[in-house]
Order: C-alpha cells, then structure tokens, then sequence
C-alpha cells in the first residue's frame, strides 16, 4: 500500500483526493491547498475534514454564538468562558466547579447502549480535562412518541448505557429530563452534562507550550472506532468501492474512564502535567492541533508510537479514529518518569508520541516518512466560517393562531387521562436504574427540581467550606417550536427557577442546541432565534454563558426535530445545610402562591 | 426435542472490555500462555420436536432480531446432537 | 484509636464514602490497596462497594485474586472483623468466604431504592448494636444482587441463624428467603447488598442514619474484646 | 495458533432470569416454536502455539478459577480447528 507522503503529494499535485466523500465541500479543499501551497496528503485531509467539519469547527453557528460573548453580563465569578473545554465559575472559598453538556444524539440513536454511555464517558473527559475532579451527571434526553416502537429499542438502551457508563464510573446521576414527542422518532437526543471541582487555582488548559516537552498519549489503545469515512483514504486507490467500510460504533469502557479519573486526579496532584485534552470526535487530530495551537505553536509526533488495538490501522484511520477512554498530556522531560509511574500504578497505558517543538508547525511522520506538515492553527482554530441565510417558516404564524379550546366535560377523565401520559408520568423506571447516592455528598436529587451536592466533602481540603451547588436543566421543543427566541428564553428561566428554589444562586449557563440541518433555512432561522433569545435572556438575568454544544442535522429526510435548546444552570449555595427540599414537611404549613 | 445453540460473539474490530480485563489479569494469576480473550454471549433453545429446516429458520431469525445485535456483534448457530 | 482498613480495588466506587462512616464513628479509616500485600494492621476491614475491574467476567471474580485477598482471606478465617457490602459482598463470595454467589436481578435491571431491610442475626461483630428483629432503611444500588445457594446451603444458613438480613416492603432482586445478607460461621465475615455508608448522615445519602448501627457496632465489639 | 472454546452455563437448577425473558419475548414477537432458553457465556482463548495437552490443562485451570463460578455455573470446554 503506498504511503501518501508529503514528498508524494509534491510529485502528484494532481491527484484526485476524496474530499467530498469526508463531507468536505470544494472550496474548503481549496483553502486546504492554499494554506499547505500544495495538496494534502491523505493524512493532512483527515485532520482539516474532521476538524473542519460541523461538529468540530462549528461553522454554520459561530457567527450566532458570538453573542452569548458580546452580550454577557459582567460577571465576578467567571474564571474560564466559552473556548475551552469546559467553563469554570468560581464558586467561593477558593473553589471552583466546571460544568458543560453535549451532544450524543445520532450515535445513540445507530446504538443506544453504547452511543449513550459514550456519550457519558465524553462529557466526563472534558471536564477531567480541565484539571478537576468529576462529582455528578445529569441527562436531558428525548425520544419519539411511547408508543411508537422503535422507542421500545431506544428508550432502554440509551438509559442503560448512561446508567452502566454512569455508574460504573461512581458518579450520583443527580436529575435530567425525559420528554417523548413523535418529531424525535428518528433522531432520540442523548445531552449529558457533567460537573466537576477544583481548587480555582489549579485549572488545567488545553495548551502546548514549553520546547522540548513530551507529549503523551494514555488511556486505552487506538481501534477503528467511528471511522466509517477515513478507510477511504486508507484504501489503495480512493477509487477502491470495495473496501469495506470499517465500525461506525464505538463502544465505551467505563472501567477504563475510572481508572483515568483516578490517574488524572493523581497526576494534577503530583503537579506533573503542562497542557491537557481529552480525545473526543476528532481524537488524535482534534488533540494534536488543538493543543499545539494554543501553545508554543509546534508539534512533532511520531504516529507509529501510538498504541494500537488493531494493528492494520493506516494513519489516516488512527488520525480520525474516535476510540474512547483517551487523554493527551503534556510533560516536561523531568516529570516524565513520575508520569508514567502514576500511570502504571493506575494500570493505564501511557505512550511518549511526540514533542513540542518552536517550528509553528505539527508534523506527523509514518515509518520515517513525513506525512503531515501543517500550521497547526489553520485546522484548530481557522475553519471555514458560514452566514447561512435564514428565513422565518411558512406556517410560523399559522402555528400561533389562538384557538379556544373547550372546556372537557368530563374532569375526572380528562384528569386521569393527564396522569397517564407519558409526559406526565413517573420518571422512576428511569431514575432508580441511577446510582444517586455514591461519593456521599449527594444532599438533593430525584424528585427534587434541582441536583445539589456538597462540596466539603467532596475532594481532600474542602472540610472547611460549608457550601454546596446545584444544577438543572430544561428545554421544551414545543414551546421552541412555537416561539424560538421565547422558548430558549423559557428554559434558561425553568432551569434558573430550579436552582433557585433549592436555595442556590444561579451563577452561569451551560446549553447544548439541538436542531435540524442549517443548510436549511428554515432551521436556521429557529436556530438564530433560539440564540438570541438565550444571550437576550442570560444578560436579563445576569448569568453568563460559559460553554454548550451544537448539535445540528437532527432530521430524517425534509422532518426536523422540534429546535430543541436544552439549558443547563449553576448555582451556589452558601450553607448547605439550608436546601430547601420540595414537598410538604410538615402538617399546618401554610402554602403561597408567588408570581403570576 | 431438539437444541440450537446460538453463540453471539463482538465482531473482530469492536472493543471488547470484558476479554480484555480478562486477559490482562490472567499474568498476575500466574496463566501466562493466554495471548487474547474475547467474552461473548451462549444461548440455548430447545425446540420442541427435531431440528427441521423451518425451526432452523426460525431460530437464525431469532437470533438475528433478538439475541444480537447485528450492529457490533455477529452470531453463529448450530444444532446440538442428543439434547 | 480503633482502626478500619477500607480497600480499594480498581473500579471500587463507595470507598471514600466508607471511610467517611468509618471516621464519624470515630475510628480511624486506613487505605488499604489492593496490589499491596499488607493489611496494615487493621483491627477490621471494610470492602466497600463499586465495579472492581469493571465488573467484568462477573462481580468481584478478578478481584478475589488480588494480593491483598491473599493476606485478607487467612486474617478473616482467623477471625479479623470484615464486613463487605456490594461489591465486597460479592467479593467475599467469590473468594469463599461466604457461600453461595451473587446473581443478575431478577428484574434484569440495576436498581437503587431505599430499601427496608430486617436484622435477623444481631450477634455478628457487625451487627451487635441493632435489636433483633428491628427494621432499618437502608440504600441498595446493583445490578447483580440475587443471592442464590444451593439447597443444603440455604438450610444450613437459616438453621444457624446466618441469615443476618432480609429484605421487608418487597423483595427488590429475587433473593432466595429475601436474603440480603449472610455472615460466616463465626459471625466475625458479614456481606450484605445494602449500603449502610450512605445512611450515616442526615445532609446526605438516604433518608436514614440506620447505616451508623454497623460502625457502632464494630467499634463496640473491638473495645470490648 | 490454538483457539480454546470455553462454555459457561448456569447449571440447571439456578433460576436464568435473562434467558427468561427472552423466553417469554419470543411468543410476543411471533416466535411460537421455543419451549425455552438458557442464556450463558462463551469465551475465546487464543493460545500461542498448537493445543497441546499442557496449554489445555492450563485452559481448564483458567475456566475453574476464574471463568466459572463452579457455586452456580457449569462449564465445558473444547478446541476450535482451523481458527
Ligand atoms: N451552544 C453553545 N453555547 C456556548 N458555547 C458553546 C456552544 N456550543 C459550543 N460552545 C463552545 O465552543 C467551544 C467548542 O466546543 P466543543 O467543540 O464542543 O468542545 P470540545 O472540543 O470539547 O468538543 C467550547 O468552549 C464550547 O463550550
């Protein structure tokens, strides 16, 4: 099989590179010779595909989500915002919590299970990545109608996935949502979201500065996870139909993540780590280019030191293979040694795979050839950027005429009829398949309105501190539908009622954006809306925005979802101790309505 | 009475977490021979009567609705003698 | 002061959370590591609860082998107090400590529910503070928690009193007897599905304290031996 | 290369609640022709070299400890050919 050197790529400028067959459109390929002054080799057109594409770059919602930046409320309790890998608030007593939730939607939906539990392990990843211990989950999902049957394939396996990957990881799962409408038969919504802590002065950044520095690969070894679309460049020709595709699926090993978190906990402690990032969608691509972008600005890896479960993986697959369970780091030449025994203590393997180096560019070789030589920062942070044109729907209007409903005859029907349903019913088949209780400072979680936990306890040096946070979030697609801009503006206000009521002050948002295609402009017009609405919302109330998740393309043929923005809110509580729990505690009580 | 066996193993390329925690605590028993462990699933039917070419049929569509999951996994099925 | 070793395995989960309880007790709680050959010196032992290798293969079979066990399995048959919940259960199964094995629920789901559970056996070195017969709540939360024996086994467990507790309220896993948990001959190795550790606390955890009933318990009888 | 076939099933006696529920699926989904299912394990071992008496002896030893749980599971074990 021949190798797609750089020195090849120079000799057959002409060749024809499947760019369009890795969702790449023909002018973002001609940025890619514009930018390299000649073609890409087959590996270099893996790293601008995937990190170019939609779920990395995040193209067709910049230009809207810039207002969640330039609208924001001046806020005290900001230490990082949107752009890492996860927001960090300063939550008081020099600690600090770090909160995000994302996306697993279409993987969850080709395999429940597994799509959901890695959809867990992800979330888990980027928090861990900013240099803290993860202490909860929560999961807002949805799914087609009760009743329609392919639900009876989604429904248990996306809740057993969280449930296997969650527990497994000894994380309280402390609330979600559950919603079925039938516009979400095709496309169920998996959105996990994780908290973590730490001491507010030790946050860890995805950088790679520092010469000479080792770059490291660890966790679990590389296999042909979701690269359905890189075995075309990995074939002999890329004419090559008959090469089969390879798994699409990834499969989580929760065990593995547990034994990371204690790894990377460890590793923080011992004060043995420069730069990190977790591996997400675009694994070693998204890492190397991402990290030595935000750093001295080189890299130079050697890819075949990375450790491989499937030993007949080109470079082109290990580049933009999506296996779980890894991290990257960045160490100096000192520490290294204490690196890697922390890591065999936890039984992880680690890798040395490259270096940082000052020549502003990340070169890959393969068996001693050159195969990537890029600036690193044209794939990480230069993608294309789309103003898709956007229009209000046909029917918007129509959808909002007021029509008088009758009033049922029959109350108590009608009342039983409500209980019944699956909106309204109990989410305890659920809930009770998560563990809430374990790590021991879970203080508020099913039924309560809001997830709340302490803090003290929760990681060595705390004791002092008598505070606690809590989370929730919400999103209604109907009222979405109806309202994009109104109905954003609604969950943020659902979710910050909900950390209100326990007692907490909502400090930040974290929302992850569910809709259809943006490359139709009926979409993208909710869309649109729905971030205005939000950034409109979160300066109202005073909350910025410190991170989230787009997820588009949630349609089958011309039928998209309801827009669906999930809202996820944060907030302290000075004393704990003083939650308050929901429920009538105690006989004479008296009860009060308060707004209108 | 006839008895099908059904073995539902991962396909070759996707993680398998359970062989591989096997096989890397096999050493430290001291059972070094071991190069590689896949764990998968066995299902036993019994079928009423023998084995004919329609409950053969009906038990590959068993497998491939029911006790596989033809998205990660492949199945292999064969009757076994004297039940 | 009265020391309790809680072990940690990889994938052990309730561990920080067993020390907790260990220490409002007011005993110490020692780390105990799994790869070391080395108790410590422990007074008693606390296997706490998590998916120790993942669970994988069945739950607690890759840990029964660590070095560990090797010291822990002859101290506990020379009578050291150990008392396993969860996982531990399963662990102290899986290395014969206690008979019989822990099985998929019969609901085939993983469950957590607060669970009423009865003290059958208040003679054990765990359970001494408890009235016989009394009723306390405590959190249960597995997948794999159906106590299964053979016949004779399960005879000879209730005609020596070493069913130390039952489930009340339901049945939540399909346990034979609605056993939720046993003790060795000698009273000194109890195992239970249900997680005293989380119900030490009013803040947190189930809505019990009845969890503080096995430290006291243990405290009492390593003060009094 | 030598590939070991370990079966592990609940013995008899031990209630299979996930073989039962496949069971009781079956009728629902218009599989009439199974009397009943057994659900259990199948483990892979790829041992170096060709199966000799020793590497099946270690087999075995590796099945009794550590696959099975001979409290509730039998196991059986054979020698896959051209694997
Ligand atoms: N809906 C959103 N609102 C605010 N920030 C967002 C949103 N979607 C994405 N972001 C931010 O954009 C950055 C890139 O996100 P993402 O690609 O999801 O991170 P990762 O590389 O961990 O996958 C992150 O800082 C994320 O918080």
């Amino acid at each position: 099989m021949t190798l797609d050197s750089v020195k090849r790529a120079l000799q057959s400028p002409d060749e024809r590179m499947p760019f369009a067959e890795l969702g790449m459109k023909e002018d973002e390929y001609q940025r890619v010779k514009e930018i390299l002054g000649r073609r890409p080799t087959g590996s270099e057109l893996a790293i601008y595909s995937v990190m170019w594409s939609e779920h990395c770059s995040y193209k067709s919602s910049k230009v809207h989500l810039r207002q969640f930046a330039t609208k924001a409320p001046a806020s005290e309790a900001l230490l990082v915002g949107m752009g890492e890998n996860a927001g960090v608030v300063d939550i008081g007593d020099g600690w600090a919590a770090t909160f995000k939730i994302e996306s697993h939607n279409h993987p969850s939906y080709v395999e429940p299970h597994q799509g959901a539990a890695t959809g867990v392990g992800g979330i888990v990843r980027d928090i861990m990545s900013m240099g803290a211990r993860p202490i909860a989950v929560m999961d807002s999902l949805r799914f087609g109608g009760l009743d329609q049957h392919d639900t009876r394939r989604v429904l248990p396996g996306v809740v057993e996935g969280i449930s296997h990957y969650g527990n497994c990881l000894g994380l309280p799962n402390i609330g979600g949502e559950v919603v079925f409408d039938p516009c979400y038969i095709g496309n169920p919504l998996v959105n996990a979201l994780c908290v973590g802590l730490l001491r507010k002065d030790q946050i860890k950044l995805a950088t790679a500065p520092g010469p000479g520095n080792k770059v490291v690969l660890f966790g679990a070894r590389t296999g042909a996870d979701g690269i359905g679309g890189a075995s075309v460049l990995a074939s002999a020709t890329f004419e090559d139909e008959s090469q089969a595709k390879r798994p699409a699926v990834q499969v989580g090993d929760p065990f593995m993540e547990k034994l990371l978190i204690e790894c990377c906990l460890e590793l923080y402690q011992a004060d043995v780590v420069v730069g990190i990032q977790d591996l997400g969608a675009a694994g070693v691509s998204c890492a190397t280019t991402e990290l030595a972008a935000k750093g001295t600005g080189g890299m130079a890896v050697d890819l075949n030191l990375v450790p491989l479960r499937d030993p007949t993986l080109r470079p082109e697959e290990i580049l933009m293979s999506e296996s779980q369970e890894r991290m990257m780091a960045v160490v100096t030449p000192e520490d290294i040694a204490a690196f890697m025994a922390i890591c065999e203590k936890w039984d992880v393997p680690a890798t040395v795979i490259g270096e940082v180096t000052d020549s502003g560019r990340l070169t890959m070789t393969w068996d001693g050839e050159v195969i990537v030589d890029i600036p690193p920062g044209t794939a990480a942070d230069e993608g294309p950027v789309y103003q898709r044109p956007f229009h209000e729907p046909a029917g918007q209007a129509a959808l909002n005429t007021h029509v008088e409903l009758a009033r049922p005859d029959d109350l108590r029907a009608t009342l039983l009829q409500l209980l019944g349903s699956a909106n309204l019913s109990s989410r305890e088949w659920v809930t009770s398949q998560y563990d809430r209780y374990v790590r021991g400072n879970t203080v508020l979680a099913q039924p309560a309105d809001a997830g709340v936990l302490r803090i003290s306890e929760s990681m060595p040096g705390a004791d002092e501190t008598t505070r606690g946070i809590a989370l929730a979030t919400d999103g209604n697609g109907r009222y979405a539908k109806l309202d994009p801009y109104a109905g954003a503006q609604l969950a943020l206000a659902e979710a910050y009622r909900n950390v209100a009521v326990t007692g907490a002050t909502p400090l930040a948002v974290t929302n992850c954006l569910n809709f259809g295609s943006p490359e139709d402009p009926e979409v993208m017009w909710q869309f649109a809306e729905a971030v205005r609405g939000l950034a409109d919302a979160c300066k109202t109330l005073g909350v910025p925005v410190t991170g989230g998740n787009v997820s588009f393309y949630n349609q089958t043929g011309a039928a998209a979802i309801h827009p669906t923005p999930v809202v996820g809110v944060l907030g302290v509580i000075e004393d704990v101790a003083r939650r308050v729990p929901s429920g009538f505690t105690a006989a004479n009580l008296r009860v009060v309505l308060l707004g209108d | 009475m006839a008895r099908v066996i059904v073995d539902v193993m991962l396909k070759p390329e996707i993680l398998d977490p359970q062989g591989q925690a096997i096989a890397r605590a096999l050493p430290r028993l001291g059972f070094s021979s071991v190069a590689d462990v896949r764990q998968g699933k066995r299902f036993e039917l019994e079928l009423p009567g023998p084995a004919t070419e329609e409950t053969l049929a009906e038990a590959r569509k068993i497998a491939e609705t029911l006790l596989a999951n033809t998205v990660i996994e492949d199945f292999h099925l064969h009757i076994e003698e004297d039940a | 002061m009265m020391r309790v070793g809680v072990v940690t395995f990889p994938g052990t989960l309730d561990d920080q959370d067993a020390a907790r309880a260990v220490r409002l007790a007011g005993a110490e709680a020692v780390p105990l590591w799994h790869a070391d050959h080395d108790l410590r010196g422990v007074d008693a032992v606390f296997l706490p609860g998590g998916f120790s290798y993942g669970d994988y293969l069945r739950c607690g079979a890759i840990s029964r082998f660590a070095p560990l066990m090797e010291e822990l399995i002859p101290a506990a048959k020379a009578g050291l107090p150990v008392l396993g919940t969860c996982n531990g259960f399963q662990i102290l199964c899986e290395a014969h400590l206690l008979p019989g094995a822990l099985t998929r629920n019969a609901g085939l789901h993983y469950l957590c529910r607060d669970q009423g559970i009865r003290v059958e056996n208040n003679a054990t070195a765990w359970t001494g503070q408890f009235d016989q017969g009394q009723e306390i709540l405590l959190p249960i939360k597995h997948g794999e928690g159906r106590y299964v024996a053979d016949a004779a086994t399960l005879a000879e467990l209730e005609r020596a009193g070493r069913v130390v507790f039952r489930y009340t309220g339901g049945n939540p896993n399909g346990s034979l007897n609605d056993i939720a948990g046993i003790c060795n001959e000698a009273g000194n190795v109890v195992g239970l599905m249900p997680h005293p550790e989380h119900a030490v606390e009013e803040l947190t955890g189930a809505p019990s304290v009845d969890g503080r009933g096995f430290f006291t318990s243990i405290l009492k009888k390593l003060v009094t031996a």
